[in-house]
């Protein structure tokens, strides 16, 4: 008997399955692929915010050719496995387009799900570089790619005078991705990187580590993974009296650090995309969210606020849900302008301008540099 | 030559020397007893015969092979079974299954021959199982072959532990106090089924007893040992009457049962 | 040895028998039953659409992982803490021979099998010696020594991993779309059922038992316990390395990160849940792994404490699992 | 820097990692050598102890500030809350398992940690916490070596919890009771010792530690996080077996040498931080397969 209830525990789950995936009709369905589980669930819930307040102004002020936006999330809860589930879930309900991606890793195996489907695909965050070879065609990174924040990261070092630096990434593929960029480039450039090194992410303890780097003396330190741990290394840093130039990359950009590290970031410098905080033009957008979801937003917010316009407006420029004429239409956008600047792409399908700024962390708070 | 022979045995707990150069021989087709008082090293003697302690000192030769120190699964493979003073079934498993134990190191399909089930396979099983169940006939409780082990009465479990030993086809059969906890019908059995073992199936027998009556009825040499040490060696009668084991045995043996 | 075989269900049985749902327990009735399920499986995709095949095709997966890693925990009785190891081996056994070295996808499976037997020797070989608890320590030390590799060489990729890896073709036929794929991992799933129930019935499983059941005694039934874990853990290691192989040119994409102790943990949960070394347990506690943030998306952060205090419960008031135990 | 100097700060690092190495080794050895069970949750219980001594503390700061008196009293309540949770989950979780198969309680242990980690994940929706503290940069310069006074405390905190702890055992008659239930169970029932009150005890000496070391890491470090109790966990374990599991003054010896290793292990060419942890898990399993009973662990005869 209880064979039995086990039985028809699962064929319940299986059926409940089917009703959940069912595809329901709606006029313009545009799927949204974020974390909303797992440990990067704020930032994804974040951007899907800011996607559905998208949706709603444009729903509002008239639909995308006359018909109405109804969003619907696939959670990939920046795992690559679930990734995948979340991707086919989407295409199986028939989306016509698709607006996310924060954690590279997990955007990475859908690229070839949804090329498959030819869905367009605007990638508002994860902006690894390996995205750009596994991308099909119809994939549009709006954000800079690491390429771009390796710029702005030697441009600084340079202009601050820095001969040796040393580089440290957290093992995993976005921050080693950044890490060995910089490296290259800055070797390239005839300089020296003293020390390339790894933190292994829940660590606590970096004194080892900080007397290694003290010890190659470099003028720079470059840690190019999440805040979390970066704090700790700052302060660990500061406390064994290391006083030259520290910086850290955009994963790094949190109003956390400052916290954790307290007194040890001042000086910090940090390299940021467009975050609401330091954009002139996201001010009405900025009271908006606080006003629908009585938050403040978080770091991507404004790029996913982004996507989904970018998205409507190509729909509007193809003047039908036409999967190929919707991507032709991204591919040439050219006046397209965002909260976070203005968009025009590379023919990798990248965006054709760097949108990185230099923050410095000034009495606890992150500032515009310059 | 002896089947069994034990030469200058040592062995060391921490400092504490449990065995003193112990020397002993077991004949083919003999019925031979080790005794000895309580804490007199008997079953520490077994364990280092069959591999689960490592002798400090001497060697033993069982049919003219080294086998001193092995690991005890080697030593059941070279033909020496034991059983357990509190027994040791695999509870939880079937009358037969515990048989089957026996015969693995007398078997040898793999992996492979048992996911296609081969035809030397299925011969393999078939005779497993009928080995398995003449030992089991054997002992006597065939009929409780599919009942799980631990639902069986004391004697019986001891009877499922010599069909586990029997079916790995022992040449010599170590048996640890098998009376213990029988009553004066099951030991009449028991001796019976001792002296059928060697007849019928021509295993030499080996055996720890406290039961002075029953050993000096079936063994056809005796050795006691006293504190790791052998006092005395011999047949009944002789043992019997060696003073040596009247004063240290005998007179121990009183206080015991006041 | 059939008979030994039809003996065991025919007079045991399910525990807490009686009610309406009686009927279960004839050997025909569960059949007819079983025959609907595998009906079911076998036509869902014509009925479905991709994202039920795709959570599926998880399932199956999953299903193949547990049935390997019970062979370990179950039948043999050794707790593995780093079986995602294995997993990653053949992940990247293919991963890198397709992407780096252009080899046929099927020609990877016997490299992956090769390697994975020598990780589970190496692992193995010297460990299994060792007490059961300092043995999940080691196991936990050789998945975490595994990922490190993984995230430090050049050739895996380092922790970006492996992208574009082939997508297998079978005479001509590619298998690409999910529906593909659904078929292969039922296909494993159901190979791996296979190979699990003739390894349990046989004297290898009946070796492991001895050895889970009582060590010393086993050893001293003539058994080789080493020799015996080690083929356990052998065995557990192709599942996982066969798997990963699977897994790999399905994804297109792996990196270490997959292969972290929490996929570890994971498996040994699907396990677990449903009942160590049973079968349909663990099948069971694969579909409940799998389907559980899927259905249940509110609670998808919160799945691993729910599971944890599922298997406490489970450990404290039924060890033997969900799937109720055989009686004789 | 000079080498020497190199040397001497990585002697310093070493040491003060290794004193928290050691404290949790301590909880760790001391449960396995009385009941033979190797607790998973252990590294948790760490965790615990440091977001409990954060909240007691964010209650207590207002009122005595959070400097060193305020961490003090917030790590004494903690040790003791959280004590008495270890108490608990021995209670609840591993009481009825003692008689299980290993492998049983093995599992039930590895829940317990999983547990313990994801309801606090649950609790804090994961974020890192900032554990902001009013202790200083200020230290000591011997030479080019420099040691902050806060890492002073920290080590002789550590050393005078561990040495009340030895006192404890060898001194009273509970350490006693604790040393002869770890070598026969059955014995002690039988001389009149209240084993499962003493096991209890155990447990609370143990997870308090754990707890103290939690705290002291959080205000040292500056934040706490769920998952922060797994790798120290591992390490802990890792010290304990180095030293020779089961016994207390080999936990400590066993910590403060893997914290010197792990220091000096970032200096040596190859491995780097890159491989250093590949560096620690196999020294481990090297350990364990050649010498598992480490240092000053005994070697245990088992009967049939």
């Amino acid at each position: 008997m209880r064979k039995t209830l086990m039985l028809s525990a699962v064929s319940g789950v299986i059926t409940s399955l089917f009703l959940f995936g069912q595809v329901m009709a709606a006029d313009l369905k545009i799927g949204i692929m974020v974390p909303t589980t797992g440990s990067e669930a704020t930032s994804g819930k974040d951007m899907e915010n800011a996607i559905k307040l998208a949706a709603m102004e444009i729903n509002e002020s008239g639909g995308v050719l006359g018909m109405k936006i109804d969003t619907m999330t696939g959670d990939d809860a920046c795992d690559p496995q679930q990734g995948t589930a979340a991707a086919t879930k989407l295409v199986s309900a028939d989306v016509a387009a698709v607006v996310g991606g924060y954690c590279s890793g997990a955007t990475l195996p859908t690229l070839k799900i949804y090329g498959d489907a030819n869905v367009p695909f605007v990638i508002a965050a994860a902006n690894s570089t390996k995205l750009i070879d596994a991308n099909m065609g119809n994939a549009y990174q709006i954000n800079s790619t690491g390429f771009d924040q390796t710029a702005t990261a030697v441009a600084l070092f340079e202009k601050q005078g820095a001969e040796k630096i040393a580089v440290i990434h957290q093992g995993d593929g976005y921050s080693e991705d950044l890490a060995k960029l910089t490296r290259d480039k800055w070797t390239e450039m005839g300089k020296e990187v003293v020390a390339y090194e790894v933190v292994n992410k829940g660590e606590q303890d970096h004194s080892a580590l900080v007397t290694r780097i003290k010890s190659k003396a470099p003028d720079a330190v470059f840690w190019t993974a999440y805040y979390a741990d970066g704090a700790l290394l700052i302060k660990q840093l500061r406390q064994a009296g290391y006083r030259n130039l520290i910086a850290v990359g955009d994963g790094s950009n949190s109003p956390k650090l400052l916290e954790i590290a307290g007194k040890a970031a001042e000086g910090v410098y940090c390299f940021s995309n467009p975050t609401v905080d330091y954009l002139p033009a996201a001010k009405d957008f900025h009271a908006n969210y606080k006003k629908t979801f009585d938050q403040e937003p978080d770091a991507y917010a404004a790029l996913a606020y982004d996507g989904m316009k970018l998205m409507a407006d190509a729909i509007e420029r193809a003047g039908s849900t036409d999967q190929d004429a919707i991507i032709k239409a991204l591919g040439e956008t050219t006046s397209f302008t965002g909260i976070a600047g203005p968009v025009s792409f590379t023919d990798k399908n990248t965006l054709a301008r760097s949108n990185f700024v230099t923050l410095i962390a000034k009495d606890g708070k992150w500032t515009l540099s310059e | 030559m002896a089947l069994l022979e034990v030469k200058n045995l040592g062995l060391n707990f921490a400092g504490l020397q449990v065995i003193k150069e112990l020397s002993f021989s077991v004949q083919p087709g003999s019925i031979a007893s080790l005794i000895g008082p309580n804490g007199a090293g008997k079953t520490s003697v077994f364990n280092c015969l069959t591999g689960f302690y490592k002798p400090s000192s001497g060697q033993i030769v069982f049919d003219g092979k080294q086998i001193t120190r092995k690991r005890p699964y080697k030593i059941t493979r070279s033909g020496m079974a034991r059983t357990f003073q509190n027994l040791r079934l695999f509870k939880k498993m079937t009358v037969l299954e515990n048989v089957m134990s026996g015969m693995h190191c007398r078997t040898r399909t793999g992996a492979i021959g048992a996911i296609l089930r081969t035809g030397s396979q299925k011969r393999e099983e078939a005779e497993i199982k009928d080995f398995c169940e003449f030992c089991l006939d054997f002992v006597g409780i065939l009929d409780e072959k599919d009942r799980t082990a631990s639902n069986l009465s004391y004697g019986h479990q001891r009877r499922v532990e010599w069909a586990r030993a029997l079916a790995t086809r022992p040449k010599l059969l170590l048996l640890d106090e098998p009376a213990a906890g029988l009553n004066f019908d099951e030991k009449q059995q028991l001796i019976e089924l001792i002296k059928r073992i060697r007849d019928e199936l021509s295993i030499t027998i080996l055996l720890i007893e406290h039961d002075m009556g029953l050993v000096m009825k079936i063994s056809e040499m005796i050795t006691v040992i006293d504190y790791g040490q052998k006092i005395a060696q011999g047949n009944a009668e002789e043992v019997q009457n060696d003073p040596r084991v009247i004063e240290a045995y005998l007179g121990r043996e009183e206080d015991e049962v006041a | 040895m059939d008979r030994l075989d039809s003996a065991a269900p025919g007079n045991g049985d399910v525990a807490g028998t009686g009610g309406p749902l009686r009927w279960l327990e004839s050997q025909k009735n569960r059949l007819i039953v079983l025959t609907f399920l595998a009906g079911l499986a076998m036509f869902l995709p014509l009925i479905s659409n991709n994202y039920v095949l795709e959570v599926m095709t998880n399932v199956w997966f999953y299903v193949m992982l547990c049935l390997g890693l019970n062979i370990v925990v179950g039948y043999a009785g050794l707790l593995d803490l780093g079986y995602a190891a294995f997993f990653a081996v053949g992940a990247y056994t293919t991963g890198i021979l397709t992407s780096h070295f252009g080899v046929n996808f099927w020609l990877t499976i016997p490299a992956a099998v090769l390697f994975s037997i020598c990780a589970g020797v190496i692992i193995g070989g010297p460990t299994l010696r060792l007490r059961s608890d300092y043995l999940a320590i080691v196991t936990l030390g050789f998945g975490e020594i595994v990922r490190i590799i993984a995230r430090n060489l050049e050739i895996t990729g380092g922790a970006s991993g492996l992208i574009g890896i082939e997508k297998p073709s079978l005479f001509g036929f590619e298998i690409s779309q999910i529906s593909h794929f659904y078929y292969v991992f039922l296909l494993l799933a159901c190979l791996a059922c296979f190979v699990s129930y003739r390894l349990q019935h046989s004297r290898l499983g009946r070796a492991w038992q001895y050895v889970r059941e009582d060590e010393d005694a086993a050893e001293a039934m003539g058994i080789d316990r080493v020799a015996i874990k080690l083929y356990a853990y052998v065995i557990g290691a192709i599942f996982g390395g066969v798997a990963g192989c699977f897994f790999a040119a399905k994804m297109t994409a792996i990196s270490p990160e997959t292969f972290m102790f929490q996929q570890s943990v994971l498996i040994l949960l699907g396990v677990v849940l449903g009942g160590m070394g049973k079968i349909p347990g663990v099948i069971i506690g694969a579909f409940a792994l799998v389907l559980f943030p899927e259905v249940f998306r509110d609670l998808g952060s919160s799945r691993i404490l729910v599971f944890a205090i599922v298997m406490l419960v489970i450990m404290l008031y039924r060890p033997e699992g969900i799937w109720p135990e055989k009686k004789t | 820097m000079t080498l020497q100097d190199i040397l001497l700060q990585q002697l310093a690092n070493g040491l003060i990692l290794g004193s928290f190495y050691a404290l949790v080794a301590l909880g760790y050895t001391m449960v396995y050598g009385i009941i033979k069970l190797l607790n998973f949750a252990h590294g948790d219980l760490y965790m615990i102890g440091a977001f409990l001594g954060f909240l007691v503390l964010s209650v207590l700061s207002p009122l005595i500030g959070d400097s060193w008196v305020g961490i003090m009293c917030s790590m004494v309540l903690s040790m003791i809350a959280v004590g008495l949770l270890g108490v608990l989950i021995q209670r609840i979780a591993y009481q009825p398992m003692l008689s299980a198969p290993r492998l049983s309680i093995l599992i039930t242990a590895l829940a317990v940690s999983m547990i313990l980690s994801n309801g606090v994940l649950a609790f804090t929706d994961g974020e890192y916490l900032a554990f902001s503290t009013d202790l200083g940069y200020e230290g000591l310069e011997f030479g080019n070596v420099f040691i902050t006074y806060t890492q002073m405390v920290l080590v002789g905190a550590a050393a005078l919890l561990m040495s009340a702890l030895y006192l404890f055992v060898h001194r009273t008659m509970y350490g006693k009771a604790m040393r002869a239930i770890a070598i026969d169970k059955d014995a002690c029932r039988l001389m009149g010792i209240h084993v499962n009150r003493i096991i209890a005890l155990t447990f609370f000496i143990g997870t308090s530690l754990a707890a103290s070391a939690g705290i002291m890491a959080g205000a040292y470090y500056g934040s706490i996080h769920f998952f922060m109790g797994f790798v120290i966990g591992l390490k802990a374990f890792t010290a304990a077996v180095i030293g020779g599991i089961g016994s207390i003054p080999g936990a400590m010896l066993g910590g403060l040498l893997l914290g010197l290793l792990e220091s000096f292990g970032t200096q040596i060419p190859f491995i780097g931080t890159e491989w250093k942890d590949v560096f620690s898990f196999g020294i481990l399993i090297l350990l364990l397969v050649f010498k598992p009973t480490g240092i000053l662990g005994r070697t245990e005869i088992e009967r049939m």
